[in-house]
């Protein structure tokens, strides 16, 4: 069946070196970066960042910026104007940066944050959701009373670019994660006007389950195998 | 409305749609299907499946396999399954390419009514509101007039809208209407009405784009 | 590893047959029904409502009510007070009951009731939308513009049960679906305070992939095996 | 704070989970693990996984394969892994049966402070307000007094709240409390303090329950 249309397909996801993927970083960007400390994050398209790019100002949604990862030289050398996330109180320099004011920092509770990104990547630019009600995370945010309870308006999160880690990806773009570094990258996924993946493997089409594919090729700009500089 | 009318809108429609992401509509949409190269052009259905291949054999058939349309199907291998409300965010969050959607009405501003009419209770409407809001292009697939002769493409639209500003694209039997700069430009007429005929036909403000295309309309085509 | 926790995995999950489970649905009940038009739908335990109990007035949301279903004689018993959902006009029946004033019926967009769905098991109350502005479906509903469009305010959805068709359950209570059967049903499964599923299958715990659970087992009340009333 | 004050604290915390879903809290509440019998009651971690098991062996440990505290973790046979989005869902749609969070502060309405101090840079909260609005139960789990001395059960928070109004539970190495119709009931005393020296380090107003339990404390406890 289909065999005709089976040997043609082709989407228009792209398949390139992590040096070309990341020069399509603009300036003063808004990235996504997946991950949850160590796990999950797209060193290898980080490093390509650190390395082959000069862009600066740029604003980091990612859950933390953890010393272990390729986020933190991007810190140190200046080039992240604000930080979007959860949880920046481990990393010492981050936290003596902002109080300087050479970092601003948004932060958002985690179940705000996650639900921000895959609202922003779904069309919805916001919400009301119980957390952070009645607490300083809610000073200047407009509330509301839904079910007798006090709500908070969050708003929705959609960058230029998405940063993200998967583990394997087909040739049309379909993407599944490994165990617990799936993490932010699916929704990540599907939040930014330019999508990049870095990948374990590249297979073939249909080598992937179709009921397990986690971020269908839809969500996909560009695939990086990792190890191509 | 002969068959071959529909399938001449539907193969034209498919002349605008050459490689990404489509979600094909009810109705003429349906059709454009059959004209697609299904290997570049992807299509999504909105009950959950990103890669819908041609129709079943008896013998494929599936019945948990259908499209939005509630009709049996089969899949590439590239498809991926997943539930309404990611199928969803992938259409509203604009990560469809293009949508082809049967329309009763399209204003000169690009509003489009497609779901009902007035005085019919208003008991369906699916996710043709969330097709028209999401995806990239919205081309707009009709005949250029009602069964009754009255205009379709007009000033503003006397139906219940679908979506406000949101067409891209219009394809007729007669014509190709594109918006651009928030106008209505006549981009290609079919050598089988005159620009006083289809004037006539079309009480919409348009202007008439530079280049133009003269086509061999549906009186040529084998569909 | 492991060994003495894996030989002892229970979950709160409970296994039941289709009478026994379809009893614990309260009069005047709000429904979710999966499926949609006849693919996905747990057409065994709507059997099982409609010979096995006297429950009326039901609120059913769910994407449409088609004929070949066992909704379409929940409906002509005049069982159904209200249908909450996105499609009913082809059921002339139900188009004509509702003239009547029979039955009530509230219209979503697709898009706007399957997040709406999504967000109700989220614990999110209320988001706004761009889809409907501006249509006869936004006439009295609060709308506002965020970056330049107008947005509807839509209320999410949470029932007092979801029915829900599942491919295979294993004993834990994960589930996976089938092709395109999946549709309403994993964000029906978050989305009641009782959620019952109807399978095809029930298999031992670790048979399924872990990395291709849709419905973690967290979200599961009741798993009823089809064929087993 | 000695081993075994944290290590008592955790294992009567245990003891208020014999069966469901649970999220472990950094802290105290990780070492909760260690007196649950894992195979009843399963652990949520809100990177995307139910179902944690115990901590790996050198050899089974894996990158891609840790908790909410970012240390490496095994899983179980019937393990599920999602998005953050799911997880979170899970967590403030209601689905969890607990959380067993460290807290720094509790209000006697059932307030909860615990992730920031004030005067210092409010630079982390992670998921804690997530937890706390979400779980069905929330237990507390604290020293009944700062390092310094001060009391943590209070008639009002002073540190930032968490949540208002949501804890259920409080454990501490001297006492239970727990939260019934909108009041703090004295649950049960260790041996190991009085009536009166419970009071003195307990500003908060609390009833006594009627089946108050008085147990061997921790100096009896084989942490």
């Amino acid at each position: 069946m289909n065999t005709e249309v089976e040997k043609n397909i082709a989407t228009n996801v792209q398949f390139l070196s992590a040096g070309e993927a990341i020069k399509k970083i603009p300036e003063r960007a808004t990235i996504m970066v997946g991950g949850f400390g160590i796990t999950g994050i797209p060193q290898f398209l980080l490093e390509a960042l650190i390395d082959e790019t000069d862009v600066q100002d740029l604003t980091i949604i990612s859950n933390n910026i953890n010393k272990d990862t390729n986020l933190y030289p991007l810190f140190k050398q200046n080039r992240i104007k604000k930080a979007i996330g959860t949880y920046f109180t481990t990393n010492k320099e981050v936290v003596q940066a902002h109080r300087e004011g050479r970092i601003e920092i948004e932060l958002l509770p985690q179940g705000s944050f996650s639900e921000a990104i895959r609202l922003g990547g779904s069309g919805i630019p916001a919400f009301y959701t119980p957390t952070s009600a009645g607490t300083d995370l809610a000073i200047n945010k407009e509330t509301r009373i839904f079910n007798g309870r006090e709500h908070v308006l969050e708003y929705s999160l959609f960058a230029d670019v998405s940063l993200i880690k998967a583990y394997k990806a087909d040739k049309a773009g379909n993407l599944i994660y490994r165990k617990s570094a799936r993490n932010f990258n699916p929704i990540m996924a599907m939040a930014a006007d330019l999508t990049i993946v870095e990948v374990e493997e590249i297979v073939e089409i249909g080598e992937l389950n179709p009921e397990s594919i986690v971020t269908p090729f839809a969500f996909v700009d560009i695939v990086v195998q990792k190890g191509e500089m | 409305m002969t068959h071959s009318v529909k399938q001449y809108i539907a193969w034209r429609c498919a002349q605008e749609l050459k490689s990404g992401i489509v979600n094909l509509g009810i109705g003429i949409p349906t059709l454009v299907a059959d004209y697609l190269s299904r290997g570049s052009v992807t299509i999504h259905s909105e009950n959950g499946i990103l890669g819908v291949g041609p129709e079943p054999s008896p013998e494929e058939f599936d019945i948990d396999l259908v499209n939005a349309g509630k009709q049996p199907i089969t899949v590439l291998p590239h498809t991926s399954y997943f539930d309404s409300s990611l199928s969803f965010a992938m259409m509203r969050g604009g990560h469809l390419d293009a949508t082809v959607i049967g329309a009763l009405q399209v204003s000169e501003k690009g509003d489009i009514a497609s779901w009902a009419i007035p005085g019919k209770d208003i008991l369906g409407v699916g996710g043709a509101m969330d097709l028209a809001i999401g995806a990239k292009r919205v081309i707009a697939a009709m005949t250029h007039l009602t069964p009754k002769g009255d205009p379709k493409i007009l000033p503003q639209c006397t139906y219940p809208l679908t979506a406000k500003k949101r067409v891209d694209t219009i394809v007729t039997e007669h014509a190709v209407f594109k918006f651009y700069q928030e106008k209505l430009w006549l981009v290609e007429l079919n050598d089988d009405v005159s620009f006083e005929k289809l004037k006539e036909m079309t009480p919409a403000s348009y202007e008439i784009a530079k280049d133009l295309k003269r086509v061999q309309g549906r009186h040529t085509f084998i569909g």
